[in-house]
């Protein structure tokens, strides 16, 4: 045995025992254990495989800077890969498993990369697997992406819910650690509303794995205290498992919860991770140190971890690392853990101390090599022994563990995502937080401070100025006094010189220093060319533990300050965050928000299949019963509503209301055709430009009383057509008196269209609706049948005679209802946006299809909508540019196959006949496409190069995607009733 | 800026409530201007670097054009002003 | 020094201790023929093939940090030639093809790999936009293939084909496309360039430049003044910082562009797929990261970071499209400054100063132009007249009414 | 003909058969409420504001600068029109058809809210009384806070689906209910 629990001790609740699997086999620890601390309780050091060299590794830290022991946890389709065993927190039933090796953890053949890693040193894929040439795709690359990456995701649907969620307070507090206690504690008492987020599932930080104590009690329990005064406080939200992962512009931070990480199954009511976006006003980082790797021959070996994290496993969870524990060190913390596993009974073999000489308290009993080094370990799959240097002589230390410690590091990680570097301390041997002004402070360790007292302190400190800051009466926070507290300093050591093996600085991606010094020899001299050509620090713990002694080393290297390195850039995020967690709800189906239409029920009733558009949903078409194909139904729905009626749902077109006396002289600014003499009554189609001269969006616009109007707009522009309109009357004639409303979501609007349409209608309205009464382009309010207020306009996009019918929206079912019954004799039907596009087609009608945001009105055929005696609209200037208005542009024409039973599809490009596909001979495309019934043969509109003097030439529609070549005549794009007599009936 | 706008009208309001429209500072040319003033209106760009107006349409608030004065390198926000009081303080400016 | 077999076994055997710098750290010269300013893929690029392909090698590149500090170290990797308009196509395929051959070309093993592309459509009207693209490509002889529901899903299974808010109808796929190492192109370029005798010049940054006689003479730097024949601006998202020292009125924005990768993870994407109902594209690289992104933050920035929001929305996207990756986790965002031009469209073109050329609006699609844009601009430089392949980019077809507008939005950079 | 018009909530399918007595965490829908759009025109903001502030049977909402969202769950649309047309200087439009309005209450209130709107909704800082445009599960709606723990929230009617099933999912851990007002 090796490590082991110890008999009693620590912050775990020995009552509450937890069964868990690690690779098939079954262990148990206690409530309040990580996984880590639970394997190490159960003696399983070797945990992992490193990611290049497929060395044996277990635990470096006891905390969320990890890089070593990753472990997938969890099975099926709740799998997770690369989770840190440190910072797991064990439930009852957890699975875990190792990862990155094969066929087994113990005999993992990916080893025999170590063997060969001479030839494998950093960036070496840069200079081979280039030869044969297409050796590298063929044979090389698929190698290389099998042995690479870590764990296995499970690619399934997340059965888990997720959600998001905004808070806000005066102070946020990042960390409850002493620093982060007694800033909360100070701002909540003072009445501030406070947020303490801490990653760890239980509040207090370092106080509970250290053997101090404060206010008279140890270190965790006070830490207990202050937890219970802050919970009682209504002003002050604890956020335990709340890891805050980035700093973002104005104060807000972005945080995971992890609400339900840790149990078995998660309850459905709740989700299992939870997004915050807090928004404060003031934060204070209390993130702490980390403490550093000493950076030798061998560090890498399982059981080889920072001194504070065998001191942490050792006074958190009561388990001992080894049972023969050696410490390196080149500081206090190495002699305090030495001292507190002593005190536990554990046997510390020896302190191997860098320094010539310390003022650190020696434990009773314990052997201390002073300027001495450790630069081998021994052991295969967990250290048995260490080969320590003294003035040349070298000498074997038996142990099962080795406690090292190369100083502190603060954790200033959040502070610097916004662009400021952390600053370079002499004094500190550590990079600072860097000065980003008065909102945001480092407190405690973060800030450099080293000793509890002073982090109990400056957290208290901090959080007063802040306050004060925010003009909350100050407050005097009483610091508990410490006892037993040690003097962490040390020296700097980057690198310790003799190593007989690698001495790793990035673990997880096995670089070393030997991979630092190739990358400077090879002029990748900048930190960030290091960190890249090496891949130093892009790890899954991005080099929390690794980067400053990476910085260092480089600096010893190349004879100048860590100064001058600095550091690589920070960036979100602190720690990795679930895809999940930052999707929430939206995913699947809800991954939009779905719009329906007032019609949707009466749609659904008369057998619409329905498609996407935008958000909402619309009904494309009407199957009946016997019909086999879409095709079918539309064809149908098509023919009826040329010889008889339809009705169709367009309540998804914009409807945006104008008042106001400045309305008509806006329309005709942001129309290219004009408005200003519209009369009341009518209704008038539009067509708008962007500024570019380029068609923006099309539509009508009907005036219903002096100073009101209401504009249509196509379903997919109806958001940005208001926009314009709202950015044409804010900023460019704010003098205008106009005002604009959506009424989209007010009226279910209906299309009834063809030759009889008249007749149904008039059995729905009240008013006259007699050609005379109400002729083509009228637009007005009527009275249904019944009493209710409706709008009925005069519009046609089918080319029948046609009427746009507006109701209020929660009428929309039964008036439509009405109308099919009123239709019934008629023939009616309903149909769906499928017909819709046939027959406009049919008319040639252009659409977003070909208003396609690089045509003109002149391209489609509209260029007497440019009403360019007007002294200034929206688009005329640039519309007039040569590259605009030149002879070979793209114009819109109809195709119809020359043999009747050939398809056109649209997609399809254009050349001469004869001529052979290139860009060159490229002659145009086909916009829309479709079989129209009224004519039995397909037929499609194209954009094709002066396309309108090319009526009746033979062309080629060229389809080499989908493999095919169809002759067709250039025609008129009108291909029905072209003197529109159908509309005028 | 960036997270948050702080909308004259509105309060501070998050990103997701603002549609980006660009450039404040082209102002729209009279009808009789030179081609090439229209030219720069429609596709020149300052573009520097530091102080920066822009046209944020709070769409899911007032729906007003704000005119976001801001610096695009530090993202500090130095004011924010509804687009017609900017629009008519330039114009009698 | 030449990679190669030898060289790696011989270089193993002593401790790998005797490889050379891939590069100088020369101070500048006096005066060169050529001075680029940006020491990023393209300007790296157009050093390179102006020393190799047109003998032009008193020639400096001017970094203002290091080299290939800028987008060529901070995208996604992905190449591809899927262009719709005869502005853009025939350009991307010829910077496809130079990517084809490049590692042997430079000698350097940048991870060309051309594992595919595929556009996701998810209506009819996106699968028409596609095929017209498709055609087009076809028309230029570059592969395209209309993949539809069922390809699809048996190529990708893991998509979301059964709760999706936009159901998948198919795709465009383009085989050749895929994904290259980033840095190493950067490094790649450089170390060719160097060879032959170019000098790049890290940590000089450009502070103004003189002209003399409406003639540029040379610049001014953070090392003094250096100067030169032909000056060629290859400064990406600080374009227009350098281009006003000039006076150079211009059609771009600066915006940012965030981008992200996941943990390690063995492989689970084998291709590059793009997602048709929103932005999101990714891709998974050999060392296991999963590479993605999706929208600009759309408001000007010249901040190398983003916004929470588009971070979220990245994600959302990303979910709904691959289910499977809710469990995953991103282990880093950053931002790259995206010169964003009024057309969506890149500039390789004359100035009205008659020796100075310019080289951008590459928008955030500039990686996988790399390769073409420094021929094409090495080209323009060494004889002053434009390659064909990129004749239609030129600055005032936006004055003349001949933009390349690829997405059709118009003059509002952040759309496209 | 005469024609038998039936007025149809949006939400009936996403209510009815799925009522249950209220717990304290309750989403009620009212099913009739009367919701005009009112706009300020130039120079009559003030007044407007002022004649809307006084009006008795209706509540104004603010929306933006010169407009509102005039409710009323007292008085029929014919009432309100009739009193908005007698307000010089200001459009309206009715909008009862294409809004939807809905009031939430209860102790969680707040906690349900902070995960559909991002306005902080401390009563320091949005006060009874107050109301406002703003996005609520990703849909442009109108928010106003009527007691300490109760707020209504308006939203386009093609949205109403999407919000109402959001709410219910973010108060699935409050054990929030739902049913019409009436």
């Amino acid at each position: 045995m090796t490590s082991y629990r110890l008999a009693a001790g620590g912050a775990v609740n020995r009552g509450q025992l937890l069964n868990f699997t690690f690779d098939g086999r079954t262990f148990r620890g206690f409530e309040g254990d990580t996984l880590a601390s639970a394997l190490l309780a159960n003696d399983q050091m070797l945990m992992a495989r490193s990611f290049k060299y497929h060395r044996p590794r277990g635990v470096v830290t006891a905390g969320s800077a990890e890089p070593s022991a990753l472990l997938t946890v969890g099975n099926g389709a709740r799998r997770e890969p690369n989770a840190r065993a440190t910072v797991v927190e064990l439930y009852n039933g957890l699975v875990a498993a190792s990862q990155n090796r094969w066929p087994s953890l113990k005999h993992d053949f990916g080893t025999i990369n170590n063997l060969l890693s001479p030839f494998l040193g950093a960036g070496f894929y840069y200079k081979t697997f280039m030869w044969p040439a297409p050796f590298w795709e063929r044979l090389y690359e698929p190698l290389i992406r099998r042995a690479a990456g870590l764990g296995k995701v499970a690619m399934q649907a997340d059965p888990d819910r997720y959600e998001k969620s905004w808070a806000h307070c005066d102070l946020l507090v990042i960390g409850a650690g002493p620093a982060g206690l007694m800033a909360a504690l100070a701002a909540g008492r003072a009445g501030a509303r406070v947020i303490l987020a801490d990653e760890g599932f239980r509040l207090g930080g370092s106080l509970l794995g250290e053997s101090a104590s404060v206010g008279g009690m140890p270190a965790a329990d006070f830490a207990g205290t202050v937890i219970e005064e802050l919970a009682a406080l209504p002003n002050v939200t604890l956020m335990p498992r709340t890891t805050v992962f980035g700093w973002y512009d104005d104060m807000v931070f972005g945080a995971v919860e992890r609400v339900q990480k840790h149990v078995a199954s998660p309850s459905p009511d709740l989700a299992v991770e939870r997004l915050w976006r807090i928004v404060a006003k003031r934060a204070i980082l209390a993130s702490g140190a980390e403490e550093r790797p000493l950076v030798f021959g061998g560090n890498d070996k399982p059981g080889v971890m920072t001194a504070a994290a065998a001191r942490t496993y050792l006074n958190r969870y009561g388990v001992a690392v080894g049972s023969r524990v050696a410490v390196f060190t080149n500081g206090g913390s190495g002699y305090r853990t030495a001292a507190d596993l002593v005190a536990r009974g554990v046997d510390v073999t020896a302190i191997i101390d860098a320094r010539p000489q310390s003022a650190d308290p020696m434990p009773e009993g314990v052997r201390v090599v002073r300027n001495g080094s450790v630069v081998a370990t021994k052991g295969r799959h967990r250290i048995d022994g260490l080969i320590a240097e003294r003035s040349g002589f070298e000498e074997v230390i038996a142990c099962d563990a080795l406690a090292m410690s190369g100083g502190w590091s603060p954790v200033v990680h959040l502070m610097c995502q916004r662009g400021a570097k952390p600053v370079w301390s002499d004094e500190k041997q550590a990079f600072l937080a860097p000065d980003i002004g008065k909102a945001f402070l480092a407190a405690g360790s973060a800030a450099g401070f080293d000793r509890i007292s002073d982090c109990l302190k400056d957290g208290a400190n901090k959080a007063s100025a802040l306050l004060r800051d925010l003009g909350f009466a100050a407050y005097e926070a009483d610091i508990p006094d410490v006892e037993g507290e040690y003097d962490p300093s040390f020296a700097p050591l980057w690198y310790v010189p003799g190593a007989k093996d690698k001495a790793f600085v990035d673990f997880q991606n096995d670089v070393h220093v030997g991979d630092l010094g190739l990358a400077q020899r090879e002029g990748f001299r900048h930190i960030e060319h290091t960190k890249r050509y090496t891949t130093a620090g892009m790890a899954t713990d991005q080099g929390k533990l690794g980067n400053v002694n990476a910085a260092g080393i480089v600096a010893g290297m190349r004879g100048v300050s860590p100064a001058e390195i600095g550091t690589t850039t920070f960036r979100p995020f602190y720690t990795p965050v679930s895809f999940g967690a930052l999707a929430g709800t939206v995913r699947a189906e809800h991954a939009a928000p779905v719009r329906t239409s007032p019609l949707h029920n009466w749609a659904r009733k008369n057998g619409a299949a329905f498609v996407e558009s935008g958000l909402w949903y619309r009904s494309a078409w009407f199957s009946r019963e016997g019909e086999k194909s879409w095709r079918e139904s539309v064809d149908r729905e098509v023919l009826n509503v040329r010889a008889n009626v339809g009705l169709c749902d367009v309540s998804t077109l914009g409807k945006i209301e104008i008042f106001g006396r400045g309305a008509a002289e806006l329309l005709d600014r942001v129309y290219s055709n004009s408005f200003l003499k519209l009369p009341v009554g009518k209704a008038r189609y539009g067509l708008m430009l962007r500024e570019d001269g380029i068609v923006f969006d099309d539509g009508t616009t009907s005036r219903l009383s002096e100073n009101h109007y209401v504009m249509t707009t196509t379903t997919a522009y109806a958001a940005e057509v208001l926009a314009h309109l709202e950015f044409s009357a804010q900023t460019f004639w704010p003098e205008l008196d106009v005002r604009f409303v959506s009424s989209t979501d007010q009226w279910a609007q209906m299309s009834l269209a063809g030759p009889k349409s008249r007749t149904v209608m008039s059995r729905i309205v009240q008013d006259d609706i007699s050609d005379d009464a109400f002729p083509f382009l009228a637009a007005r309010e009527v009275v249904l049948r019944g009493g209710l207020q409706a709008r009925l306009f005069r519009i046609s996009f089918s080319g029948e005679l046609a009427y746009e019918l507006a109701v209020p929206a929660g009428y929309g079912e039964a008036v439509a209802d009405a109308i099919m019954e009123a239709g019934r004799d008629e023939g009616i039907c309903a149909y769906g946006v499928e017909a819709l596009n046939v027959l406009r087609l049919e008319k040639g009608h252009v659409t977003h299809s070909e208003l396609e945001g690089r045509t003109t009105a002149d391209d489609v055929g509209l260029g007497r909508m440019m009403a360019m005696q007007k002294p200034d609209f929206i688009g005329k200037r640039l519309s007039m540019r040569f590259g605009l208005t030149a002879a070979d542009r793209l114009q819109l024409v109809g195709l119809k196959a020359v043999e009747a039973d050939k398809e056109i599809k649209a997609g399809a490009h254009l050349l001469k006949d004869q001529a052979k596909p290139s860009l060159a001979n490229d002659q145009g495309f086909v916009s829309s496409a479709c079989f129209s019934p009224s004519l039995g043969h397909h037929i499609a509109l194209a954009m094709l190069k002066s396309g309108r003097e090319r009526f009746g030439e033979r062309i080629l529609v060229w389809d080499g995607l989908r493999g095919s070549e169809v002759m067709a005549e250039v025609c008129s794009p009108v291909f029905v009733d072209p003197d529109n007599l159908k509309l005028h009936l | 800026m960036a997270s948050l706008i702080t909308c004259p009208h509105c309060g501070t309001r998050p990103k997701e409530e603002f549609s980006i429209r660009g450039a404040a500072a082209p102002k729209r040319p009279s009808a009789t201007a030179k081609d090439e003033d229209w030219h720069r209106y429609v596709y020149v760009r300052d573009n520097p670097k530091g102080r920066y107006q822009e046209y944020w349409h709070h769409v899911a608030g007032c729906r007003r054009f704000l005119v976001v004065d801001r610096d695009n390198l530090t993202h500090e926000v130095f004011g924010v002003t509804d687009a017609s009081d900017f629009e008519r303080a330039r114009t009698a400016g | 020094m030449r990679y190669s077999a030898y060289s790696i076994l011989k270089q193993a055997l002593s401790g790998n201790r005797l490889w050379k710098p891939a590069w100088r750290e020369p101070q500048p010269k006096p005066h060169y023929d050529v001075i680029i300013v940006g020491g990023g893929g393209h300007g790296l690029a157009t050093a390179y093939y102006l020393a190799k392909e047109f003998g032009i090698t008193n020639v400096a590149v001017l970094e203002k940090g290091y080299l290939g500090s800028g987008n060529v170290g901070r995208n996604t990797t992905i190449i591809r030639s899927n262009y719709l308009l005869e502005g853009n196509n025939p350009f991307y395929e010829f910077s496809l093809k130079l990517w084809e051959g490049l590692e042997q070309d430079f000698n350097y093993n940048a991870m060309v790999s051309q594992r595919g592309i595929v556009n996701l459509f998810h209506s009819d009207g996106q699968r028409d936009e596609y095929a017209r693209r498709g055609n087009g490509m076809r028309m230029h002889g570059v592969d395209a293939e209309l993949l539809d529901r069922d390809q699809v899903r048996k190529m990708m299974p893991y998509l979301n084909f059964d709760h999706a808010r936009f159901p998948i109808l198919g795709g465009l796929y383009q085989k050749r496309g895929g994904t290259v190492r980033h840095d190493a192109v950067a490094w790649g370029y450089a170390r060719g360039a160097d060879q032959r005798g170019v000098d790049i010049v890290q940590h000089c940054e450009v502070i103004g430049i003189r002209r003399d006689n409406g003639r540029v003479t040379g610049v001014e730097t953070t090392k003094g003044f250096i100067g030169c024949d032909r000056l060629a601006l290859a400064a990406a998202g600080n374009t227009t910082t350098v281009g006003h020292m000039a006076d150079l009125e211009l059609p771009i924005e600066t915006h940012v562009l965030q981008a992200f990768v996941s943990e390690g993870l063995k492989p689970v994407i084998d291709n590059v797929i793009t997602y048709g109902a929103g932005h999101f594209y990714i891709s998974q690289s050999d060392k296991g990261g999963l590479v993605f992104g999706a929208e600009i933050d759309f408001y000007s920035s010249y901040a190398q970071r983003g916004n929470l929001q588009t971070v979220e929305h990245t994600m959302e996207e990303g979910v709904s499209l691959i289910p499977g990756l809710s469990r995953a986790k991103v282990l880093r965002s950053w931002g790259g400054v995206m010169d964003m031009s009024m057309d969506g469209s890149p500039i390789i073109d004359r100035t009205p100063i008659d020796n100075l050329y310019l080289n951008c609006g590459w928008c955030y699609g500039g990686f996988k132009a790399t390769p073409a844009s420094g021929f094409c601009f090495a080209h323009l430089i060494a004889k002053n007249e434009t390659h064909h392949v990129s004749r239609f980019m030129r600055l005032d077809r936006f004055e003349r009414g001949y933009t390349i507008d690829e997405a059709g939005k118009g003059p509002q950079p952040n759309l496209h | 003909m005469s024609i038998n018009l039936l007025q149809r909530h949006v939400l009936e399918d996403h209510i009815s058969g799925f009522e249950t007595d209220p717990n304290p965490n309750h989403l009620a829908v009212v099913r009739r409420p009367v919701i005009f759009s009112v706009l300020a025109h130039a120079g009559h903001e003030a007044a407007v504001a002022e004649a809307l502030k006084a009006a008795s049977d209706l509540a104004p909402r603010f929306c933006g600068p010169s407009e509102w969202l005039a409710v009323s769950q007292t008085v029929g649309a014919e009432t309100i029109g009739g009193l908005l047309s007698n307000i010089p200087g200001a459009s309206f439009a009715d909008q009862s058809d294409g809004k939807v309005l809905m009031t939430i209450s209860g102790p969680s209130v707040r906690k349900i809210l902070a995960k559909c709107v991002a306005v902080d909704l401390h009563s320091d800082v949005f006060a009874e009384g107050d109301s406002a445009n703003m996005l609520c599960c990703h849909v442009a709606a109108n928010v106003a806070r009527t007691g300490a723990d109760t707020f209504e929230i308006i939203v386009p009617r093609s949205f109403a689906g999407s919000v109402f099933d959001e709410l219910m999912e973010m108060g699935r851990e409050h054990a929030l209910t739902r049913g019409f007002s009436d």
